[in-house]
């Protein structure tokens, strides 16, 4: 039977091997022990002072790159998840995630890339009404997340992606999506357009923007469908 | 515009004229006059930046015009598109483009143009972000985590002010309620039964019943109520034979235990 | 920064070390990804054919050995688990002041002036009944303990205050305690008392009075109880 060993390779500044290995066992065991990403200040908590948890985690992520499973960062934060190109083998069939209907893709996508955004926006882009039922459908998913109100006629409430989001498309933070690059080089950003058209950066940050004012507490009873997660307003 | 809702009623399906197979009438599935638009621009094969406004207008219009030979209902998206292409097509047509009504229509023609682009570029990113690795689809978190559990340790507090006043507050309320009270100055004679069962309940030994009062009576006024009560409970339990008791003087202390027709102690003398 | 190699050292026959490598990345993601342990049989129906599962769950099971998370067999099953000596990483142990309930004030009130005093003692003097979680609540404070046995029918337990509790009362002796004319002036006792009320001059000297028996070796296991049952109901 053959016999695996590990083997350091090390080019750096003398510092005890043995301390260094313990601290990436613990920053190992705490990031396959929790299912959901943790982020490096939870993490050094745990950890004897002084570590560089940055730093060991980057040496992990390396460690972990080649193997079955991989670490990889979400919205700042790390996780293990199974490597993607292990899809084909691992798919279930049982847990099929929700199938989202077309137009609720087109919307979540242009939420994504365009937010913050209302739901006339997004209207005429896709050039037909939002049923209301989409937004529900993706307010559902908790992808996306009423952020705040428009500053223009009817404060219409303006739309933004969550880390659910960011979690379940396994970005580390919002300016990772595909095709940014083909969005930016096709002249979206001509100035000639109507604000609405442009393709900015795309920003999930929290803060507010200029032309966007604070929800209202009775917003989020508006805006989010189910029962169990309305806000009683009495 | 179309509602989304609206748009699977508009079942233009099975119109296919099978004499004009370049020619489909299908609404089924378009969502809203755009998206018949850039369907029919897709027709068209060519990059949408260098598209035909014109012949895009045309084709449009055609297939409007297609749908009402057929009798197809059509919702009033595609009603309001079809008039104002046929609006911009006059302007398009016009001989002098270089006027300022033939400049307004090439704007208008160049944003439509760049409407479509805008709604086939968001298209193409949606399906890139679709088609890429989602998680509990493509890729899995851990299937067992560990969790992390939170043990939390009360730490006590209360402060010595807390502590006196509730001793104070205690105290002065039982001693006041046995004061105001009436009903608590008299000891029933239940009650003294009970206490005495209880005293008798697992000692064999002669216990001194005065001793055992004074040390049960918290309120000094309370004395003559209990002795009385608990004397004549006492008799009551030694005529049911179910306890003895002895003094070995007048006024001297009162022993009791619970019967056990044995020895008494020296020199007691038993009562019946 | 150091790498770590992943170096074989074989002594079977040739096999595709490439091709094995997958084979092991396989299993570390259908392990990693399993809502429960897997047998052997159970992966070897769920990889492609050709798998030696069991030569590659034991190359797994070496290779992380050393690390933060183990692969372990549980009754026949395989799943990874945190390392048993890191098990520590997995419990978070926080304190929390919390504030004795009313109760619990009054009856140790009572135990500090009182005591040597028993259950029913306690019960007499304050004129309500004393739930036997007021008595573990301050058992579990430290500021109490059993004492020792009244020579009494039913040989109840006394309890009498500890050092835990002058030091956490700011207490030099036990009779710092104010007593009765010092209530009096502070206001805390009113005047409306009849004259043969007194307050005791409290003493917690250790030697057992005259009406105590020592403890038996049973009686603070009892009195103790384990601590997840320490519940105040109060």
């Amino acid at each position: 039977m053959p016999n695996l060993k590990v083997v350091t390779t090390s080019h750096e500044p003398e510092r005890n091997p043995e301390s260094r290995l313990e601290e990436l066992r613990i920053l190992e065991a705490m990031l396959f022990a929790s299912a959901e990403p943790l982020d490096e200040k939870l993490l050094a908590a745990q950890v004897p002072e002084g570590i560089d948890v940055h730093a060991g985690l980057l040496e992990l992520q390396q460690e972990y790159a080649s193997r079955g499973v991989n670490l990889v960062r979400i919205n700042g934060k790390w996780t293990f998840r199974t490597a993607s190109d292990l899809a084909w083998l691992l798919s279930r069939e049982t847990t099929e995630p929700r199938k989202l209907s077309r137009a609720a893709v087109e919307t979540l996508a242009i939420i994504a890339y365009h937010q913050p955004v209302t739901r006339i926006e997004i209207e005429n882009i896709r050039g037909v009404s939002t049923s209301k039922g989409s937004i529900d459908v993706l307010l559902e998913t908790g992808w996306i997340r009423p952020r705040g109100r428009r500053k223009s006629p009817g404060r219409p409430i303006t739309y933004g992606t969550t880390e659910a989001f960011l979690s379940h498309f396994g970005l580390d933070a919002i300016g990772d999506l595909p095709g940014l690059d083909e969005l930016k080089g096709s002249g979206l950003l001509d100035g000639r357009l109507p604000p609405e058209f442009s393709v900015p950066m795309p920003s999930d940050d929290a803060t507010l923007r200029e032309d966007e004012d604070p929800l209202e507490p009775g917003d989020l009873d508006l805006a989010l469908g189910p029962a169990s997660e309305r806000v009683s307003t009495e | 515009m179309i509602s989304e809702a609206q748009s699977g009623d508009t079942a233009l399906s099975a119109a296919r004229a099978t004499d004009e197979p370049a020619f489909v009438v299908d609404v089924e599935g378009f969502e809203g006059p755009l998206d018949l638009l850039l369907a029919l621009a897709r027709q068209q094969k060519v990059d949408l930046a260098k598209i035909s406004i014109l012949a895009l207008a045309d084709q449009y219009l055609a297939f409007i015009e297609e749908a009402r030979r057929l009798r197809l209902e059509l919702a009033a998206d595609y009603l309001l598109m079809a008039a104002w292409l046929a609006y911009l097509k006059s302007r398009l047509l016009l001989p002098d483009l270089t006027s300022e009504e033939g400049q307004n229509a090439a704007a208008l023609a160049s944003a439509l143009a760049m409407r479509l682009k805008q709604l086939e570029a968001i298209r193409t990113v949606a399906d890139q972000l679709l088609g890429g690795a989602q998680l509990d689809r493509d890729v899995f978190r851990r299937g067992q985590p560990e969790p992390i559990a939170h043990i939390t340790h009360p730490e006590w507090t209360a402060t010595l002010y807390d502590l006196l006043t509730a001793y104070a507050q205690q105290r002065q309320r039982t001693a006041l309620s046995h004061v105001h009270v009436a009903q608590r100055s008299v000891w029933s004679l239940a009650e003294a039964r009970t206490a005495l069962e209880r005293l008798i309940g697992q000692s064999a030994d002669w216990a001194q019943l005065d001793k055992y009062l004074l040390s049960f009576v918290a309120d000094p006024s309370l004395t003559r109520t209990v002795f009385a009560s608990s004397f004549a409970s006492t008799l009551e339990l030694v005529r049911e034979g179910l306890m003895e008791v002895h003094q070995q003087a007048a006024f001297a202390p009162l022993y009791v235990r619970k019967n056990q027709q044995t020895s008494y102690p020296e020199g007691s003398q038993q009562q019946p």
